[in-house]
């Protein structure tokens, strides 16, 4: 087994910290796994992105031509990366930044990002719904270990547990 | 209609990449619009640092250079030595003037060399992402003093300009302020005043300007002029400290 | 009859002009530009005085006064 | 073994550091390396260890050398420029002999150059440090659990051996972020404020510790120089025999070879997995000591199995490729893989070069 | 008959390498008399500069590191955070302090190291053989301003103990002569003070000492007292700049 | 031809550093490198030149870039620990592409070290200009008057390739008195000022100076440093064919060979000497340019008929000794003959390892 | 009666003690020490005052006092 | 022909100048030439010394271990170079700081500099003494070279023109 992803979008999205979440819940499986964020570091502004890799022996290349997984949080990111999708990988778009998705020979996977965060509480809970939506999905990661890995790292304050708990379900839901 | 205020001609076509609210803008803005007052802005050339400016190449319409972090002074002094006709400015952050550079900072001002230094004081180095700067405010958080800047392990921030003013050789030494209209007028003639002193006079000029770095203060843009008023100022006094 | 146009291009939507400006004429738009910041926009036009304080606060060089 | 956790290379390795001992860290900011500066800045606190903000490379190097004179574990990280400006202080460190870890995060391109990933700081720190062409010991990892064990033995190794310890990360290793499992605090003896570089904490006899070891059984300076540098050389040539690390991937029997170290090796294996499900044989040889220079199982490379060598570097020019040369069978095809300014090598790319090898062309 | 002055007991029974009449002799008698004075004789860390005085350990009984030329406040930084028990004076040169040590001098003023820094101003680079140091005075000849040195081309030289005290840390800063056995003895009392201040309230001070350098002066001794008070202390004022 | 003068290597080279051109010194006192200060000092004013004494080599080397971009031929000396000093700058001229000629008169040791001559910052100049794995041209002269004939060239190769040159003198040589022909002046076009790398006299129009040349055919930076110092690369491969220089000295019967640089190789000339007059067959090779390293001539050393070689060298650990074993035959023994800190290379002992090679031991 | 009594070793001769002695009791001798200097001698020790300034301006401790 | 000098005395007694002389004049007889100083540098006081070969052949190395000629102005040079002299060659010794200048196999040639100096004029004049007593034993060089060399050198000044006039003639009178 080896997997790969990659997950984009605009700084404020919470794209690191969707990443972050899944690279430790692919830890919390037991795979080996790599996380690489591109790091402007001295530039400000633009798309943010990172990949991860979880496989069942020691990882290579942290990168990839191609990813089994892209996922594209707004309309520059899925400008630059939708042909970075693997023949037969899936494509996550959020739906509300990203209209009329299209790539040949990939399994597009659509949702209003804005609306599932809206009925989740909170705005900033759009990458929570696309974690589990991903998660749900790709299947590399128990939803037990996804929700271990979320409330471990994101769990601390009350009330974010409570919309964060949401948002997941949200997301679950829409995978199904 | 007429126009009574306009973008600068001596600016490019192209928005630069500071952040909303950031005076590193406004004292572009204001060295742009001196150049075409003093109809110098063929002649003009930009020395940069390296900070947030570093890549302002494509902002306005100037020759530049760059140089190491630090060193901009110290390679002005070569160029304008060997160049002596074109007017020069060296454009430095705080980290950039203040800590890595000190050496050069003092030692072009000590020889009075031919040229105009604007120090950006932002009070942290905004590049790398808010970390402590040699002009970070006592008890000021950034990401190396996450508990504030303190005085025992840290000292104090340096005041630059009066490093420079103390020497014998520098004509014109100044510290102003780009948080408001009025004293971004007055950043404006000191910095004029300045190229004017190194054009027709062939005197080293320092201008220190205190700057807003709204993203690593962690504040809106509109609670800039508060947070200098009641933190900034009070430890860095404006005004004219020599010439 | 003066007025501030602000060059959607440069805005970054900081918010320091609406702040000087004594008319309280300036406010952010709904629109977002290119680089999705949501620039500056003029009201009631009418009242401006061409006082240019909005034009030189502006770090970006964004704002053009007419009278 | 507790269940391993998921750290970025920087934070992991100054973790480790501390608990290594490590007490005293002086750096100057700069991207991929400020990670290392803030974790630092608020974790040593906690241990009431030193953390300084240095007001330049120069002064954060020069500093080490104050901290390793007064007996702490001291360290400094930077990259690219700012280990330029460290160069002096490098020498000094060799030349006097003075215990101390610093890290290279490494980053694209010379001068200013950009943040990625990069090799081309290989030669600054294997073939000299700094003036006068002495050496210390030089390790590049290739996985953040690598970097910890390396930085976790590295003031053991510097206080053994009196040297400098360099340890090549880069801006990709630096904030990769992989499962780790961070080591136990080390216990150390109070005893090392009598060795001898150190100027111990109570009021003791005279001690004078210089940079240059100008005292020897001769009466002129350079003949002592000459004597003392010759002992150092030894010491070098020894750590051939003691210091060696590398690893060998599939290599029992591998027909082809790719040569490699740090990020460009491990991006190689994925290479090599691929390649070997399409038959290729084709194996690797990993050098983690940069300094001392793995000679042997290079030198070992027989002609009559070995089809061809590809070294794959990121670096334009060539450096660690060059080392790599000088020791393997001039009758072996060699190639070099090269990319640098932080283009990492390519997956792809390397497959292409060892199929184009294998396919006789 | 009883001893009214005698060789302090701090320094070794090697005699110095320096020229006749040369001040650093005087300084390091005088350290080494506070030394025996504050029973520090032991304790006391020496750090030495890149000059004349670099390999000045076989003269006195301290401990002692050296640093590259420049950079010896920045080792001492290190040194004195992770041995704060041990008194260390800074010797330095002008060059080695005010030229390419400036970073590092003004650096650890401002944080305000615990240790004492005593700076040789004789005007030249004594070691390499009378090049101008960045205190050579204006239309001083050295050998590389062979027809004395020029505002023009070289600026200014610098007063580094104002620099020094225009900062906020330092606790006391002051510049003493050593020309007249009166001087010598304020010279005395100023490092003791410092010394005192760093052991007592871990305090950062700068002594500037006048010294004289007969051999690239180009002067007898016998003519320090006179090129002193005319050349020298006009131009740099003795006395307590702070504390 | 005029008569030869007597003149020092340091005085010698800063004249002809003048007729060739120069017209800016930036530089920092440093015993073995002072009297070109002093001496630039006083001559560059007859010549309506700049001479600055800097407040450091960092600055010193700094300014050298500003007074390049300005069109200045422009030069720096220094030796050991302000050669560290400058590595930064190193990084920015060559990446930057700025011609400069840099001089670095060795000194003993490293770190502080001593007064006396040395080739250990071989490796500093010819491995890596600093941080990034750049080069430059690097040349070692070995009597005072090719020390001027390379200086009298050097802008023009500097401007022609657009890179930084560094000749490596040492303190021996450059204090040592010999017969030299002081060259005419270089008579330049004032054509330099609309050179690319150069912000002109006059005003014009804009022009952006980098170190980092990150403007290319890609859309990022890292794929524009590859493809640009890619690019650098080619045109060091090419110094290989058009660059190289060196000298043969009774090679033609040779059966031992003597390799060496600079000093040692010259005071190996008088070993070879003696030697032939003992009726050993033994000749030099003497590499003149360092960067480009002569290959060719190493790689065409016969293994029937060379039966040894011996590298004499300033240095320990050796340095250029390494280059020298990775292009000849490994079928030939090789052996070094090492001194440092000063302690320059012996003629007895240079005839006794040969002698020792000829007889078989 | 006080003296100042010249340690030859340390000496250089440099003279700096004659300029300060009020009673120019201090001279160089007509001896050379291991480094070639001509050593200070005290004449006429009987007017020495023990005021000690000789001993306080020698660079090179090389003057004790005694009274 | 190759021919090796040793020059060594304290600093004060001109042998670098003694040496550069030399040096010049060999150059002027159209000898290949070298001189090299021994530099103190940053070290003060002490011997200061110079050699200097002389060949009708490129010239390798400028140092020997023996020299053929060895010329000690004071004491300490010739308690340190009196064993470098080749078996045959000449120990030039100033026998105003050296008595009894001893070496085996060694033509020992010894000159009474102060009184010869004080002869010429000068006390300063010793090591012009001993320029012409050296050149005009080893005849490397003809007197006149040596002479006019002398001139070019340090003739500026009328007063020391004729000193070291009177020196040169007393040192090579004192080689017959
Ligand atoms: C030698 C070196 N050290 C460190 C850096 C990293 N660096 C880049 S910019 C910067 C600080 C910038 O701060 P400042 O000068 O205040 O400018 P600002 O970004 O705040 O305008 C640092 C430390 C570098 N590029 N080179
Ligand atoms: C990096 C470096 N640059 C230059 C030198 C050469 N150098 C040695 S001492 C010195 C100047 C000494 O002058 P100063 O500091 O005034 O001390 P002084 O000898 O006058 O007491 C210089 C330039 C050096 N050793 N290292
Ligand atoms: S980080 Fe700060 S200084 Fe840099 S562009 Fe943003 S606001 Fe300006
Ligand atoms: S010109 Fe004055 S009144 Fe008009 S919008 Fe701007 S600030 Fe307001
Ligand atoms: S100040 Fe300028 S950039 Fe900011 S909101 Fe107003 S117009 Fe836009
Ligand atoms: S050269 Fe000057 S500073 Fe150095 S020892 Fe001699 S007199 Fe003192
Ligand atoms: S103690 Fe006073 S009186 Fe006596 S010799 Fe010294 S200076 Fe003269
Ligand atoms: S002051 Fe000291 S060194 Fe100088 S002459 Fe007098 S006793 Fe001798
Ligand atoms: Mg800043
Ligand atoms: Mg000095």
């Amino acid at each position: 087994m080896e997997k790969s992803y990659l997950f984009a979008g605009s700084g404020g999205q919470g794209v690191q910290t969707l990443g972050t979440l899944v690279a430790h819940a692919s830890n919390e499986e037991g795979h080996f796994t790599t996380f690489l964020p591109a790091y402007g570091g001295e530039m400000r502004g633009g798309t943010s992105n990172c990949t991860i890799k979880m496989a069942d022996e020691e990882i290579g290349s942290p990168e990839e031509k191609l990813y089994d997984n892209v996922i594209v949080l707004n309309k520059p990111s899925y400008d630059r990366f939708k042909g970075r999708v693997k023949k037969g990988g899936n494509l996550f778009v959020n739906s509300a930044l990203i209209e009329d998705a299209q790539a040949d020979g990939v399994n597009i996977i659509s949702i209003n990002l804005s609306e599932a965060a809206k009925e989740a509480g909170s705005d900033k809970a759009l990458n929570i719904v696309m974690y589990a939506l991903v998660l749900a999905c790709t299947k590399d990661i128990s939803l037990e270990n996804a929700e271990k890995v979320l409330n471990d790292k994101l769990g601390k304050k009350e009330q974010f547990r409570a919309i964060n708990k949401k948002a997941f379900d949200i997301g679950v839901k829409a995978s199904k | 209609m007429d126009v009574v205020y306009k973008r600068s001609g001596a600016l490019s076509d192209v928005s630069t990449t500071y952040c909303p609210g950031c005076s590193h803008g406004t004292a572009f803005k204001l060295i742009a619009e001196i150049s075409e007052e003093l109809d110098i802005v063929n002649k003009l050339v930009f020395a940069t640092p390296i900070g947030c400016t570093t890549f302002s190449a494509p902002f306005h319409k100037f020759s530049t250079f760059m140089s190491a972090h630090g060193r901009a002074p110290a390679n002005a002094t070569g160029f304008k030595r060997c160049n002596p006709k074109r007017p020069v400015i060296v454009y430095q952050g705080d980290g950039d003037c203040a800590a890595i550079g000190t050496g050069e900072s003092i030692h072009a001002a000590a020889r009075g060399e031919a040229f105009t230094v604007v120090m950006a004081n932002n009070q942290v180095y905004g590049m790398t992402g808010g970390q402590m700067a040699p002009t970070t405010l006592t008890g000021q958080k950034t990401t190396t003093t996450p508990n504030g800047r303190s005085v025992e392990a840290c000292g104090y921030p340096i005041r630059m300009a009066e490093q420079i003013a103390q020497l014998e050789a520098p004509r014109f030494v100044t510290r102003q302020s780009l948080h408001t209209p009025k004293n971004i007028l007055q950043a404006k003639a000191a910095i004029k005043k300045a190229l004017e002193l190194q054009i027709n006079e062939e005197a080293y000029s320092f201008v220190e300007l205190l700057c807003a770095c709204p993203t690593n203060w962690a504040i809106e843009p509109s609670g800039i002029k508060e947070y200098m008023e009641k933190n900034v100022i009070p430890y860095f006094p404006l005004g004219d400290l020599k010439g | 009859m003066a007025k501030a146009v602000i060059d959607e291009k440069f805005c970054k939507g900081c918010g320091l002009c609406f702040t000087v400006c004594g008319k309280k004429l300036l406010k952010a738009g709904d629109k977002a530009n290119a680089k999705g910041y949501y620039f500056a926009v003029q009201t009631e036009d009418d009242k401006c005085t061409a006082c240019s304080l909005c034009a030189i606060i502006c770090p970006d060089a964004a704002i053009t006064v007419y009278k | 073994m507790a269940k391993k956790e998921m750290w970025k290379g920087n934070e992991a390795m100054s973790e480790v550091a501390l608990r290594a001992g490590c007490r005293f860290f002086s750096g100057y900011p700069i991207t991929p390396q400020t990670p290392i500066t803030e974790y630092l800045a608020w974790r040593l606190a906690e241990v009431d260890g030193v953390f300084i903000q240095a007001e330049s490379e120069l002064a954060a190097a020069t500093m080490l050398l104050g901290a390793s004179i007064a007996g702490a574990r001291a360290l400094t990280a930077t990259a690219g420029p700012g280990l330029s400006l460290m160069t002096e202080s490098l020498s000094c460190l060799a030349s006097g002999r003075l215990p101390a870890v610093i890290v290279d995060v490494q980053r694209g391109g010379a001068a200013t150059g950009n943040l990625q990933g990069a090799q081309s700081d290989y030669n600054m720190v294997t073939k000299t440090l700094g003036h006068g062409g002495l050496k210390g010991l030089v390790y590049g990892p290739s996985t953040v659990e690598e970097l910890c064990d390396i930085i976790y033995d590295a003031w053991d190794k510097a206080e053994k051996y009196r040297t400098p310890v360099f340890i090549l990360s880069d801006a990709s290793l630096g904030q990769m972020m992989e499962p780790v499992d961070i080591k136990p605090f080390k216990q150390l003896d109070e005893s090392r404020f009598d060795l001898p570089y150190v100027i111990g904490r109570e009021e003791s006899e005279k001690k004078v510790i210089q940079d240059t070891p100008y005292a020897g059984p001769y009466s002129t300076m350079s003949e002592n120089l000459d004597y003392n540098y010759r002992k150092y050389n030894e010491m070098y040539e020894q750590w051939k025999e003691d210091e060696v690390l590398y690893e060998e991937y599939m290599m029992d029997d591998a027909e082809y070879v790719i040569i490699g170290w740090g990020m460009a090796a491990r991006i190689s294996k994925s290479a090599i997995r691929n390649l070997r499900k399409k038959g290729i044989k084709v194996g690797m040889i990993r050098p983690i000591s940069l300094f001392p220079f793995p000679e042997k199982p290079l030198n070992a490379l027989d002609a009559k199995k070995i089809k061809g060598i590809l070294v794959v570097e990121m670096a334009i020019p060539a450096l660690f490729y060059h080392d790599v040369k000088a020791q393997v069978d001039k009758n072996i095809p060699i190639k070099a893989n090269l990319h640098c300014g932080g283009y990492l090598s390519q997956v792809d790319e390397i497959e292409e070069d060892i199929l184009k090898m294998a396919g006789g062309k």
